[in-house]
């Protein structure tokens, strides 16, 4: 049984993760299935920075926007293939990121914290007032379906598979990341920055990493979101979208990257189907925030490893796990 | 040539004259050992040869090159490793990932191999292991791989401490009072295992107040007090010093 | 023009920089960026409206009873999301605190909905014009209680033992619980006092802005930005902070672009941040 | 007046102290001696109840204090003088003289009288008493850490390494100020690790290593025990391999 576990569980998880528009059809639900995919890739990215490198960011809606922004204007704009924007997307974006990483030279913790919300405020701006670009308030409409081949992806359903395999590509780029040398080194920076560079690690080096490649996904996640909407405005880009992302972490399980997904995917379905609660439920939801860091810290991500571990008779490889470096308070 | 050296090398933090002046040579294959009361400066003289500290003025020289100005995780790469006096561990990481850290400037891999996976990255980690795992037996953590660094007993810490430098392959390392707070078992192995390492070829720059210790294993002792070098010299040397007795070893009237 | 801007932006910058000691007060005694801290404002703003607007007590009457239940708000908020997290780690701390702004503001907005309330001038905003500028008088009285706070708050902390306590608490934990300091308490008292301050900022800026539940978003974020800009560690710098922020705002509306206010306010403090990132007043870590 | 029995303290998974019994009697000055990290500071910090005793207990006058919160035991007339001096760095040497009356905050003539007999003790605190704690150097920090200390009027002053980091000389004057203030009635537990300065000033002396007591008696005759002059006085000849 446990070995049988052991072996099916991921090709069982990825079976059901496609089998998702087979399961239903309605509308509503498959927006929201390629809506909770887009969270998952946007909670895995701030993971990378916060989770693994213990670096704040508390302005990633600008990241997310900027994604959004550089595709759909692409397509919008300069009628540049669907495709051309999905690439362009993460690349603007890392650029960005590279950007943003640089006064972690000389920037810690809070400090760094402060310069990505106010980062945030200023890219909310740009999409608002640069009304000849952005169009402003009013936003871009008429952002196209990607294709393939002869295929529109212009249904929620047929779009889910693209959205799906971003996100597995997204999970298998975390994973990756985080079991090899790179990772380790990030690991380090967020547990003990002084240690890792008596290890011979260079911390500026690897924290600017760690913006760029966490910018791209959210970059790209930007895109995924624009041309499923087809439609942006500023107002999704918000900070108060940043606090969202940072939420799913947290309630995930920070550093967690099953958490992650399972966390993006909770606080984006749980609150569309409490809407008859109205105001309510987002007192609920930062209720649970604070009971969470109080009861349970490890978040989402700590049941997951321990029913993992209780299922498949192991103790799990690696748990990542853990917050910011003690000298971020 | 001597290995380490420095030259006048001072630091002052805010008045206090914390490191003044400091001249040491410290020669291939020995075990050297810095003493004095607590607050002499001798750890932050550590942090000056290690780079976490900007001397005011003054020069490091490694291996015959200045490196007063290099970064810390440069001077790691350069051959000089070292274990912390509070313990740094990366305490949320298993015993094998916290010394694969020490082995980062050993290994080449970088962003691409990692999420491409080459064939030249993954033999890269499997050898990586086969030595960390050489390591942790060297310092008797064998069995001990998977647990979290957090959960080892004191004096397990600090060897993962000292297997974690030793990954760095350093050519000298500065052990910061390795002892302290270990019990009578872990010190007579802890004892042995500087021995061992002085014997595997590397420089042992050692801060320590167990004068048995010291005593016992050092080639030879430099004293500071106030930041100042006030002897040197073999551990017989020193210990019939007038002016250490007087600062450090008490006199008796 | 330039004279009224400055004016016009020292007022809303002492209401940032009262925001701004909340946030100083809380880095120091208890070292979390605290994402709830607007929410104070918004608290302070709706008392206000509630007992002046709705049970019609005075605007006298009503400002002390807005901060004292300001207060007891503020108490019971750090009891039940902050006191537990004392001694776990900084994130967990930032964490609980951004569920708490999340919790505050929607609870306002359950209880008072998402539109905005006006609320009566009581300084009145007819212009004066004293020589050939134009004064609103109660842009002058916004300023004048902001600094006359900042004053108090400065002779507390520095002429009684309830405020020495408190920075000793703030400076060294370990050691003050050595003097016999309460120090959860005395962290407690900072907690209320840092809400109060923010409840004055909130229900200051009432008449000038609507009061509605997500204000303290805003207010918020420009208090914190102050803060950080001044110093976390200086009760002046957060003053100096939200003066410089509030009258930055004000000339880069009035001579750039409106719409761009907030972007350039926060250029400069990035700026700033990277050739001095212990702010303005504050020390080398 | 102060008896510790068979106490047990844990930092997380580490065993600091393992079952320390020691007593300190009314108008003394005893010393504890041991190497860095041997339980010295956390013996004091479980006497302030900084750190919970997880087994044993610890009496004072007769009273268990060892449930007791922090600052009940600075009621009781317990002071701690702690490792590192820690004055409160942004604060002036009054606050910090101030601080140390916080218990008795009430007692305005009482803490006026108090700050003339600190000036009067150390004639270097009132010339800086506008000056922040942060700009004084190392030996006047120690004074002023003692005269905080002693501002509560404590009846049992405890010293953490007071010689840490000072000169010789500084550290001299230092130690007739212990000797007297034990000679104005206070009784006084010193932990250092400059063994021969402080059996030099105590009465009596306990060695500890590794959490445990491992030798107590009268200062003199452990001045003159072999195995301590070798391990903590540096005078015996070392043979290899003798680390202990």
């Amino acid at each position: 049984m446990k070995n049988l576990y052991r072996k099916y569980r991921t090709v069982a998880l990825l079976l059901l993760a496609y089998a998702v528009p087979v399961l239903t059809r309605d509308p509503y639900v498959l927006h929201l299935a390629n809506m909770a995919c887009i969270f998952a890739i946007l909670t895995l990215s701030l993971n990378i920075l916060t989770g693994f490198t213990g670096q704040f960011s508390v302005g990633h809606a600008a990241f997310y926007g900027i994604g959004a922004y550089t595709s759909s204007l692409l397509a919008v704009k300069a009628g540049a293939p669907v495709w051309l924007g999905f690439l362009a997307a993460p690349v603007v974006a890392a650029v960005f990121g590279i950007l943003l990483g640089l006064p972690t030279l000389r920037l810690r913790g809070f400090y760094l914290g402060v310069v990505t919300l106010g980062f945030g405020e200023i890219m909310y701006q740009v999409f608002v007032n640069w009304i000849s670009l952005t169009n402003g308030p009013k936003g871009l409409t008429g952002v196209p379906a990607p294709r393939i081949g002869s295929i529109v992806l212009d249904t929620y359903g047929s779009y889910y598979f693209l959205s799906i395999t971003l996100l597995v590509l997204t999970i298998v780029v975390a994973y990756r990341l985080l079991y090899s040398r790179v990772g380790r080194a990030l690991l380090a920076i967020r547990e003990n920055e002084t240690a890792a560079e008596a290890m011979g690690i260079n911390s500026t080096y690897y924290k600017v990493m760690a913006f760029c490649v966490s910018a791209a996904l959210a970059g790209m996640a930007g895109a995924l979101y624009a041309h499923e909407i087809m439609f942006v405005s500023p107002e999704s880009f918000v900070n108060a979208e940043s606090v969202s992302i940072l939420s799913m972490m947290v309630v995930g399980g920070i550093g967690s990257i099953p958490g992650s997904v399972v966390g993006a995917i909770t606080l984006t379905l749980v609150p569309e189907y409490l809407r008859s609660f109205g105001d309510l439920r987002l007192v609920v939801y930062g209720l649970a925030i604070v009971l969470m860091v109080i009861y349970s810290p490890q978040g989402i991500g700590g049941w997951i490893t321990r029913v993992d571990q209780y299922l498949s008779g192991t103790a799990i490889r690696k748990p990542v796990r853990g917050g910011v470096e003690r000298g971020a308070a | 040539m001597a290995l380490l050296e420095t030259q006048g090398l001072s630091i002052s933090f805010g008045g206090v004259h914390a490191v003044q002046g400091v001249d040491l040579q410290v020669e291939k294959g020995e075990i050297f050992t810095i003493i004095g009361p607590n607050g002499a400066g001798k750890t932050t003289f550590f942090n000056l040869v290690t780079g976490y500290y900007k001397a005011n003025s003054g020069r490091v020289i490694f291996k015959g090159d200045d490196i007063t100005h290099l970064a810390p995780y440069h001077r790691t790469k350069k051959g000089i490793g070292r274990s912390f006096q509070v313990l740094m561990l990366f305490r949320d990481m298993t015993v094998l990932d916290n010394a694969m850290v020490g082995l980062h400037c050993r290994l080449k891999s970088n962003l691409a191999g990692a999420l491409l996976r080459t064939s030249a990255t993954v033999r890269e980690e499997a050898e990586g292991r086969e030595k960390v795992r050489q390591l942790l037996h060297f310092v008797g953590l064998d069995g001990k791989e998977h647990e979290m660094a957090k959960n080892l007993s004191y004096g397990q810490q600090k060897r993962l401490d000292i297997a974690r430098a030793l990954a760095t392959d350093p050519e000298i390392l500065l052990l910061d009072e390795p002892a302290a707070g270990l019990n009578t078992q872990d010190l007579a192995s802890l004892t042995d295992m500087i021995q061992r390492i002085r014997d595997r070829g590397i420089t042992v720059l050692l801060i320590e107040h167990k004068m048995d210790l010291v005593m016992s294993i050092s080639d030879r002792i430099m004293v500071l007090n106030f930041g100042k070098k006030i002897a040197e010299g073999t551990p017989d040397e020193v210990r019939q010093n007038e002016a250490v007795i007087e600062a450090y070893l008490g006199k008796e009237e | 023009m330039f004279v009224q801007q400055v004016i016009q932006g020292l007022a809303i910058g002492s209401v940032y920089g009262l925001m701004a000691l909340g946030y100083a007060l809380m880095w120091q005694a208890w070292a979390v960026l605290d994402f709830a801290r607007g929410e104070a404002a918004m608290i302070g703003a709706f008392s206000i409206l509630v007992f002046h607007s709705f049970f019609k007590i005075p605007f006298v009457a009503a400002f002390p009873l807005a901060i004292a239940t300001s207060a007891i708000l503020g108490y019971v908020i750090q009891w039940l999301a902050y006191r537990p997290l004392i001694g776990g780690i900084p994130i967990n701390r930032l964490i609980a605190t951004l569920g708490m702004g999340i919790l505050l503001r929607n609870l306002a907005r359950v209880i008072y909905g998402a539109d905005p309330y006006p609320f009566p001038t009581v300084f009145g905003d007819k212009p004066v014009s004293i020589g050939n500028v134009l004064v609103v008088p109660q842009n002058v009285w916004i300023t004048a209680i902001g600094f006359a706070l900042v004053v108090l708050l400065r002779l507390f902390l520095t002429r009684t033992y309830t405020g020495k306590a408190m920075r000793a608490a703030a400076q060294d934990r370990e050691t003050a619980a050595l003097m016999g300091i309460r120090v959860k308490q005395s962290m407690a008292l900072t907690f209320v006092l840092a809400t109060c301050l923010g409840a004055i900022a909130g229900l200051l800026v009432a008449p000038v802005y609507f009061v509605r539940a997500d204000m303290g978003l805003s207010i918020g974020l420009r208090g914190f930005a102050s803060a950080v800009l001044g110093g976390l560690d200086s009760v002046t710098g957060a003053m100096i902070g939200g003066l410089l922020l509030g009258v930055t705002e004000n000339l880069a509306a009035g001579y750039i672009s409106s719409g761009y206010q907030a972007a350039i306010a926060f250029s400069i403090m990035i700026l700033i941040l990277i050739f001095r990132p212990q702010g303005i007043m504050g020390r080398r870590l | 007046m102060l008896e510790l029995k068979n106490v047990h303290t844990f930092y997380g998974v580490v065993e600091a102290l393992r079952g320390i019994s020691l007593t300190v009697n009314e108008g003394e000055i005893v010393t504890l001696i041991g190497a860095n990290g041997a339980g010295k500071t956390t013996t004091l910090k479980t006497i302030t109840s900084s750190v919970r005793a997880a087994s044993g207990e610890i009496h004072f006058d007769g009273k268990r204090i060892d449930r007791l919160p922090e600052d009940e035991i600075v009621k009781m007339g317990i002071s701690l003088v702690p490792e590192g001096r820690r004055v409160f760095p942004r604060m002036t040497v009054l606050e910090n003289l101030e601080m140390g009356a916080y218990v008795r905050r009430f007692d305005r003539a009482g803490i006026l009288a108090d700050l003339k007999k600190m000036y009067a003790l150390f004639p270097r605190l009132e010339e800086r008493k506008n000056q922040r704690a942060e700009t004084l150097s190392g030996g006047e920090q120690q004074m002023l850490a003692i005269a905080r200390a002693l501002m509560s009027r404590p009846r049992l002053l405890m010293l953490d390494e007071p010689s840490m980091g000072l000169a010789p000389l500084v550290v001299k004057g230092i130690f007739d100020i212990i000797k007297e203030i034990n000679e104005a009635g206070t009784t006084v537990l010193l932990v250092e690790q400059n063994a021969r300065m402080a059996l030099k000033a105590a009465n009596r002396g306990y060695v500890i290593r590794t959490g445990e007591i491992v030798k107590e008696g009268d200062a003199k005759s452990l001045t003159e025990d072999p195995a301590i002059r070798a391990a903590y006085l540096g005078e015996k000849v070392y043979g290899k391999g003798e680390a202990q």
